[in-house]
């Protein structure tokens, strides 16, 4: 299966689907540790996002991103608004004007994603956020890729590696973002943003599968 | 949760339509969520704009008015405004002697004000920002996003806009408003969670005997929690972190501030206490304010807020404001 | 029970120790419980006085400043002050041009606020006594104690205050608050009954979809339970009582009160509703108040007054006031 | 036994005792249909009614109850302070300067008791206050009294009478005092201003027993 602009716009569709249907769940795991409203800003974020895409109705999947994307910087709010915004604008960018994206195209993407994050919020692997779901899924993705494995084959390695990132998030203390104020107490919880993470790569892993 | 809201999602655009109407100095533009002063902003003087998360009013859209912000940009309940409403309060707010952005201290906030920002510089609208992070609560390390800006924020807006109001330049307010977020400490503690409408329950589950320590103004759990203690005790726990950090003495401004659902009667007597333990410490109270200053939706307890005060910082904490929730002097 | 004090007991002494300290333009006899002005009583002016349990703050102490009352006496939470005391508030309040006397319908303050009069008769202090009765949830007849005082108290303060300040004599300021009491009706809705420190637990007990219709200011049971519905059927509910009792039209002066642990975002959004039912029945929110000005404790709810205006209640409702929590105009 | 000074301020005494011990009740009573303060005001009026006894040092009972009814009236508030500062007042200026008082002369004293607290209150038999507790206590009182029994034996008529006058309370809708702002909803309960006044005339049965 190729990455073309429905794809794209497949993956958002069914990621905001994933988050809204566990917003509840999203929304707890950031009372535990933050402010309470990771659900509810990616519902809106990702709503926004369809908006944006509906109403510019890009023709490559590149441009289905940056809409994507810029929807979610206008809407969103909070951090992780500024972060999954810059993530998917970045992605969009990395993949140009082609019509339909490879296997490895796609994984430059997602790596151009996570290095905006990394950029923009300063977080490293290890400090407990949306970078440790994202970094595991980015690797495993490319590594299929590398191999001449097909996009379906990728994506369900990158949705794995977000979600045993994720896993991994529960042990860490937080040294980025609102849970860093808590400083020990922050320890046992998953990340919030790593969970999200994880939804949209499955969302995507289902998408193309 | 009961709440007198129609529902989760209408909640800031019904406060938003009570302060239109409630405050005729105000303008507030309810579609890009912006809150401004009616007459728009005063030509030749720097701007002040200040936003953030909503639920901690009367901050910051009870602060826009003479001597203090230009203009206010709420978002939705505890989370940061986005880039296109900060640019459009930042255009409100500019008079021509550019802009300064009075930013707390999160990583929500502080990424989408340098977005937008960067979106004012494309306009050519010249912003200075200020991240306020008065908070001695928490450690200030590579081990954390750094301290939050809570209390302090409202001294740093109140006398950062009066020095605005006098004329002073951009770059002159910008360092007043780091100077005083400098001699600035806060510390906060909670006894019931407030309840995020969208949440529907309260951020933390405490016991009868239990209070948080070093809460911040999102209803996060503080650092850690304790038994729950007279309120002298309380109040001295906070004053103690706060002098450990910065040294209380000479004349100080003190704010003690309720999170929101705590009675006046309490905060009077919570002042009373932080006067006595001030002066035992050979301090003393010069300016304050008792009150719900920067509150965190329906929670119960206070922050105590603490800066030094210097012939410059009392002749522009004096100098006259007119706000809907800061008054005096006109 | 959880609070910020140090013991049940010492919540009014603590408390006033800390206005004390708060605000330098108030003189508190600790010993006495009495607010006054530092100045003094005004030569030549009449004084205002009013008071009655604590636990409503700011009311009546924070409304202790030029242009409102010349003093105020707090009695224990909920509980009305006793004869002495208010004799005191009134010789702290004489200026030679006699005292008027503002009390709300509640027995036990009719009945302390009388005796008080008749020993300031024999110390040849004119006081003359205005009882308010805003209260259009309970019925008026010889059924009950009559209509309670309540959020209305707050306009009789204030445009009674005005008077006095222009010079007008005894009979004429207790004329106005008298007309200001007829022209005012509140009503109330609570969601969570407040905490008398001395009983520790609330004074009523909701269920989560339960509310309180028709409540005082001292944590009491209203006239019945409803259902709870959104803010807009909750003010509709409100408005519809006081129009029934006395047709909201023309321009009025609304306030939207919280009752203490109720957020200002909330607030905000009730006086929306009410704002839009008004005009919807083509009346004028000409002036208005959002807050916390006449509370119970932590009670959570609202309670709204809408009184009618007219050129002379507006001139007086604008004058210049400087109260801690009431302030303009200077 | 006679009613003399000492008598009343054992009197004084006990009732403050009985009024404290039961303060949580008095407060809840007034809680279900008042303002949840009638337990801390009458502690704090007897309280203050024993200080100004002890100052004084009066040496007729009637003078032990003026001393009394002036501490309630100067430390309660409420309208529990001015009714029952005023009945015990009335009730001392009633006994005159007998340095002992007869049952029948105490009889009277707690009529004028009762008068003192209509007058000023206004309220009726049958308005759910503390008048139906006394107005019982006193007929209970007198008739023994007049039939010259003892102090003792009227004393604990009038503490009978109290009680029952106290539960019938229940069944009456309130129409003076906080509680008739309830309406209908006042039904159902004792009031504890009745509640009070039943505590304080059993001190005085057992004070005289
Ligand atoms: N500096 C950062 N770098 C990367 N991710 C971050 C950073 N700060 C926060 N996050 C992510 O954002 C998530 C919280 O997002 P959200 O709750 O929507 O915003 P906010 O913290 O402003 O309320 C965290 O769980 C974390 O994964
Ligand atoms: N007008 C009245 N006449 C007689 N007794 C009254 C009257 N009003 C109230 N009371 C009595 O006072 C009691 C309440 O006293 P308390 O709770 O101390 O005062 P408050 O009602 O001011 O809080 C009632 O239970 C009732 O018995
Ligand atoms: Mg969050
Ligand atoms: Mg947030
Ligand atoms: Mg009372
Ligand atoms: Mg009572």
């Amino acid at each position: 299966m190729a990455f073309d602009a429905q794809t794209a716009t497949a993956w958002i569709t069914a990621a905001e689907a994933a988050v809204k249907a566990d917003e509840a769940r999203l929304t707890s795991l950031d009372a535990a540790i933050g402010d309470g409203d990771h659900g509810a800003n990616m519902a809106r974020g990702l709503a926004a996002a369809l908006t944006n895409i509906a109403e510019r109705a890009p023709s490559t999947p590149g441009d289905v991103l940056v809409a994507a994307g810029r929807g979610i910087v206008a809407k969103t709010g909070g951090a992780s608004g500024p972060l999954y915004g810059s993530a998917f604008r970045r992605a969009g960018k990395a993949l140009g004007d082609t019509a339909s994206a490879s296997a490895e195209e796609v994984g430059a993407a997602l790596e151009a994603a996570l290095t905006a994050i990394k950029e923009l919020g300063g977080a490293n692997e290890g400090d407990k956020t949306m970078v440790d779901a994202l970094t595991p899924a980015v690797a495993a993705f490319q590594a299929v890729a590398a191999d001449g494995g097909p996009l379906a084959a990728a994506a369900a390695a990158a949705a794995d590696g977000a979600e045993q990132g994720l896993a991994a998030t529960v042990p860490m203390q937080a040294r980025k973002g609102r849970a860093s104020y808590l400083g020990p107490r922050s320890v046992g919880h998953e990340d919030p943003g790593a969970a999200s993470t994880a939804l949209i790569l499955r969302a995507l892993a289902e998408v193309v599968q | 949760m009961k709440k007198l809201i129609n529902s989760p999602d209408s909640v800031i655009a019904d406060a938003l339509r009570g302060m239109a109407a409630a405050h005729p100095s105000l303008a507030v533009d309810l579609e890009n969520r912006v809150i401004s002063r009616a007459g728009g902003a005063t030509q030749g003087r720097v701007g002040l704009v200040s936003g953030g998360g909503s639920g901690h009013e009367p901050l910051h859209g009870g602060y826009v008015g003479y001597g203090m912000l230009s203009a206010a940009a709420p978002g939705e309940v505890y989370t940061s405004p986005v880039p296109d409403q900060i640019l459009a309060a930042t255009k409100a707010a500019d008079g021509g002697a550019g802009v300064l952005h009075i930013v707390k201290n999160y990583t929500g906030d502080v990424l989408n004000f340098r977005m937008a920002a960067e979106l004012a510089d494309d306009e050519d609208v010249r912003v200075v920002s200020v991240v306020t992070n008065d908070d001695a609560a928490v450690e200030d390390s590579t081990y954390t996003a750094g301290r939050r800006g809570v209390g302090g924020t409202v001294f740093v807006e109140k006398i950062a806009g009066a020095a605005a109001e006098e004329g002073a330049d951009l770059d002159t307010v910008a360092g007043i408003a780091s100077h005083v977020n400098e001699v600035t400490r806060s510390f906060a503690i909670a006894l019931h969670a407030g309840t995020v409408p969208a949440a529907g329950k309260p951020g933390f589950d405490l016991a009868d005997d239990e209070v948080e320590l070093g809460v911040g103004i999102h209803g996060e759990p503080g650092r850690e929690r304790g038994k729950m203690a007279p309120i002298h005790d309380l109040v001295g726990y906070s004053l103690d972190v706060i002098h450990a950090d910065r040294p209380v003495s000479g004349d100080v401004l003190v704010m003690v501030n309720g999170q929101g659902g705590s009675p006046l009667i309490e905060l009077y007597g919570a002042f009373a206490e932080a006067v006595a333990w001030i002066e035992g410490h050979g301090g003393r109270v010069a300016r304050s304010l008792v009150g719900n200053y920067i509150t965190s939706l329906d929670q119960q307890g206070f922050s105590i807020s603490v800066m030094s005060l210097d012939d410059d910082l009392l002749r522009l904490w004096d100098a006259p404001v007119e706000t809907p929730a800061l008054r005096w002097g006109r």
